[in-house]
Formats: C-alpha cells, structure tokens, sequence
C-alpha cells in the first residue's frame, strides 16, 4: 500500500513538472521561421516535391545517417542475444504445415507486397511514403512469407550483403556529396530534372532507396532471429 | 450518376451493418469468423463500387479494381488462416453444429501415414 | 494547449503509470510502447495548423504560395524516424525479457533481486 | 467535426491503454496495444501527417505486435503459462 502510495506521488510530481511543457503548446497559426525557410526554399532548391522527404534525406540528412546506425546497433544486439549455441542440439521440431489456400496465396500477394515496397520509396519524393515505409513493407512481406512456410529459411549471406552494401553506398554518396556538391549528402550531385517526375530531386531518390532496403533487410534481420525456435 | 452511386454504397453499408450483428448473434468463434468475413467482404466491395460509380470523373476507377483485388485476395485468406488456427488449439464447436469436416480430414490423413 | 497534446499527455501519464505498477516484465514493455505512442501524438501535435493540408507540393497546391497552406515537415519528419527506432529498441528489450525468462523461468520483476539495494 | 472524431478516438485509446495494463492475459493486452497504435495513425491522417501514418498503421500495428508475440511463443514454450 505505501509502494502504491509512492507511485502516486512521483506521477503526480512527473505531471506537475511536465504540465507547462504541454499547457505552452498554442494552437498555431502560421508556420515558424525556419519551417517556412524549408518551405518556402526546398522545393526550387532540391526539386523534391515531399517536404518531409527534404527534411529528412538532405537538410537533417547527418540525423537519419544517426537513426540509421542506431537501427544497426540494434538488430546486432537482437542477433548477439538470440545467437545460435554451436554446441546444443539442432532440433528441428516438426511444425504444422500450412494450408494450400494460405500457400498459394502467400505466393501471389509476395512479390504484388515487394513490388509495393519498392514503389513507395522510389516515389518517396512524390508522393506520401519513402525510404522507412518502403522498408517496412518488405520487411512485412517477409514475415508473410515466413509465417506461410514454416520451415523456410531467411538467406543470411543475401541478407548481409544487402545490408552492408546499401550502408556503405549511403556513406559513399553522402561523401560524394561533400566532393561534388555542397555539403555531406547533398543531393545535388545529380542533375535536379523537371519538378513532379520520377527523375527528379537530384539524389533523393537513389539515397531513399538506399535507405529503404537497409532498413527493410535490418528489420528482416530481427523478425528471423526472433523467429528461430531453438535459441 | 450520383444517386446510383449513393444508393449502390448504403447498399454495401448495410451489408456492413449486418456483418457487425452477426458478429454479436453468432453462437461460437466460427460461425462469427464467418459473418465478419462474407458479409464485410461483400460490402466493401459495394462500398467501393459505390464511391466509383458516384464519382466517375475523378478517373479514380483503375485504383478502385486494384483496392478491390487485394481485398478479394486478402480477406478470405486471412480469415480462413484465422479459423484453422483457431480449430488447432481446440476451439470448441457449438452444440448445434452437425458435422467437423476439417477434423475427419486430419484424422483421415493421420490414419493413412 | 490542443485536443491531440492532451491525449498524447494522458497517454504518456497512463503508460508511466502502467511501468510502475506492474510487476510483469513483458506488461513494463507494453507500456514503454504506450508512452513512445504518447510522445509521438504529442510532438506531431506540436507542427498541426487548423485548416492546413500535408506538406507535399502536388496539382492542388501553388508552388509560390505553398506557406500558407502547408502544415510544419519537421515533427513529421522526427516523429518518422523515432517510430522506427522504437520498433527496434522495443524487438531489443523483449529479447533480453526472453533471456532472463530462460535464466530463472520467471517473467516477475520482484524475483530479480540480485542487483537489488 | 474534427474535434469530435478525436475526441472519440482519444477516448478508445487511453480505455484501451487502461486494457492493455490491466488485461489478465499478455494476449490481450499485447492486442490492445496494438490497437492504441492503429487508432494513433487515425489521428495523423487528420493531422495532416500522411507519411507518419503510413508508418504507424505498418509498424505499430503490424510488426510490434508480431515481435511482441513471437516473444510470448518464445516464453510460453519452454516453462508454464505465467500471467500476470
């Protein structure tokens, strides 16, 4: 009951210390000055039509290179945890087959869902979507498929290299950037195009796709290693 | 153009409507499974057809057959996915219902290996 | 002070909540998840301008006029990122719940007292 | 009308936050969780956030919840049932 009693008192020490944090957040009404410079500069100088592709691929690219490492550290982590022991036993316990209705329809939506992965980050700078969505959808037609045939295998050899090509070749462009163009990851190391087509924004889309299959084959990297039954 | 369109979409709502009581009434996990899967499949579909049909000029017509093939493949997958699960775990049957076909089947196959 | 920030407070506040008083490893996790949630509402709350459309320069939006009628990219652009790293910092932490429900074949909080002072 | 719809929405989240802490089974609860997520990227849709609602409805309810419960098989499986 005092245990109770304490947790009490710290939330209600945690809601009155952040209460101003949110009772200061006004209704606003027009934008601040440095989204209104991205707004109104990002278009004529990166030639993206999203926005926030902008923001996140080129003005706050050094972030994403961030979150993308952090990402790394953690599938690591996921795979160092749940590592196959050498020593113990391979057992592989007999699963339950799955239906022929599921097969077959697991084989004629996978490749519909990774042809849908890759159109959302090819059209990252068009329309809503990019690089972590178009990963996440493939990462989601994995899992479809590892679900539906309970003894496939993810190929880990595959998996690696896709993995560490697509970060080496990030931090290639975004060097390249530094050579060629203004600064770390500037996209303008490719012509800017006409505004509103598929060959437009300079890099943005070569740097999205990059980023779209480093995070679909991380998050493929957790969903098998969670997956192996006999850590 | 509008009107069919208006009345072809409270059509499918309806259908909708139906599903979800369904889902109330029905006695056991299966017999839901069913009402939630045919009866919203149904009238998505119409939904759909509806909102096509009364919007014919905003050429939205192609992406509306592509919504509506991965609706017919999808939802019947998954739920029959759903409802063999649910019977492997041993969900039992109603009282009423008559016969088990799946498990005659399994047991059938266990037999001949 | 706006509709969404105080779902998102209200959430942060039960997710806290949620932390302290369970004694399940895997419900601490759960409501980890729910505040992750409660500061992603608040955040994207935070870049929201009544009567404004998505920051994306389309057939309905005039390029020259496009800063009064877009709403803030940045939250959006944070608040993208973030829920990623959540989903791997989250498949972590339930990895290493697995790990300690293998060492002593108990999810209890209270039966993990080696570092306790 | 806006402010209606989240009104609605907010209250079945913060009731299904309230769930998935009392919930008796993980089962349960891992579900409610993830529908505050799928009820969250309702909300960034009427905030004008489209990207961070694709996000959202893919990871939050989609993947989350199947790591949560690939992790529940993996601690059913080698000891008894323990619910909280």
């Amino acid at each position: 009951m005092v245990k109770r009693f304490l947790i009490l008192l710290v939330l209600i020490f945690f809601v009155i210390m952040l209460m101003p944090l949110v009772s200061d957040i006004q209704p606003q009404t027009e934008l601040n000055p440095l989204a209104e410079k991205y707004v109104k500069d990002g278009p004529d100088e990166l030639g993206s039509a999203n926005l926030v592709t902008s923001v996140i691929v080129t003005y706050r690219g050094l972030d994403t290179l961030g979150e993308v490492a952090v990402l790394f550290i953690a599938t690591a982590g996921v795979g160092f945890m749940l590592r196959r022991r050498k020593d113990s036993k391979l057992n592989p316990q007999k699963k339950r087959e799955s239906s022929e209705i599921l097969q077959t329809g697991t084989a004629l939506l996978t490749p519909l869902i990774f042809l849908f992965g890759i159109y959302i980050f090819l059209h990252g700078h068009l329309t809503p979507g990019g690089g972590f969505q178009g990963g996440v959808v493939i990462a989601s037609a994995v899992l479809l498929s590892l679900l539906s045939y309970p003894q496939a295998e993810v190929n880990h050899k595959i998996l690696n290299a896709i993995k560490s090509l697509s970060g080496a070749f990030y931090i290639l462009i975004g060097v390249l950037g530094l050579y060629l163009a203004a600064g770390f990851l500037d996209n303008r190391i490719l012509p800017l195009g006409d505004f509103g087509h598929l060959f437009s924004a300079g890099a943005i889309p070569v740097i999205y796709s990059l980023i779209g299959l480093k995070v679909g084959s991380e998050l493929v990297g957790i969903l098998d290693s969670m997956q192996r039954s006999d850590s | 153009m509008a009107v069919f369109g208006g009345i072809v979409t409270l059509i499918g709502s309806v259908f909708l409507l139906l599903g979800a009581l369904g889902i109330v009434r029905m006695p056991d996990v299966y017999n839901r499974m069913q009402a939630g899967t045919k009866a919203t499949t149904l009238g998505t579909l119409l939904f759909l057809t509806g909102i096509a049909i009364g919007q014919i000029e905003c050429m939205c017509i192609f992406r509306i057959l592509i919504l509506i093939l991965f609706i017919i493949f999808t939802n019947p997958i998954s739920s029959h996915a759903l409802a063999r699960a649910a019977h492997h775990i041993g969900i039992p049957l109603t009282d009423k219902s008559v016969t088990d076909a799946l498990a005659d089947d399994e047991s059938e196959k266990e037999g001949a290996v | 002070m706006t509709l969404v920030s105080i779902i998102g407070f209200v959430l942060i506040i039960v997710g806290l909540w949620g932390m302290l008083t369970q004694s399940n490893i895997i419900k601490i996790i759960i409501g980890f998840s729910i505040i992750d949630t409660g500061i992603h509402l608040l955040i994207v709350s935070i870049g929201y301008i009544k009567g404004k459309t998505a920051p994306i320069i389309d057939n309905s939006i005039v390029k020259a006029d496009a800063v009064n009628q877009v709403v803030d990219p940045i939250p959006s652009a944070l608040v993208l990122t973030a829920i990623v790293i959540g989903l791997a910092v989250t498949a972590l932490m339930l990895v290493y719940a697995v790990n300690l429900y293998q060492r002593k074949q108990s999810l209890d909080i209270n039966d993990f007292e080696e570092l306790k002072w | 009308m806006i402010n209606v719809i989240i009104i609605v929405l907010g209250i079945l989240m913060i009731a299904s936050a309230f769930m998935a802490i009392y919930m008796r089974s993980l089962l349960s609860s891992i579900i409610a969780a993830g529908v505050i997520s799928l009820l969250a990227s309702i909300i960034y849709l009427l905030l004008a956030a489209p990207d961070v609602a694709m996000m959202e409805a893919a990871i939050g309810s989609g993947l989350t919840t199947v790591v949560f419960l690939y992790a529940l098989s993996k601690v059913k499986n080698s000891g008894e049932d323990n619910h909280g």
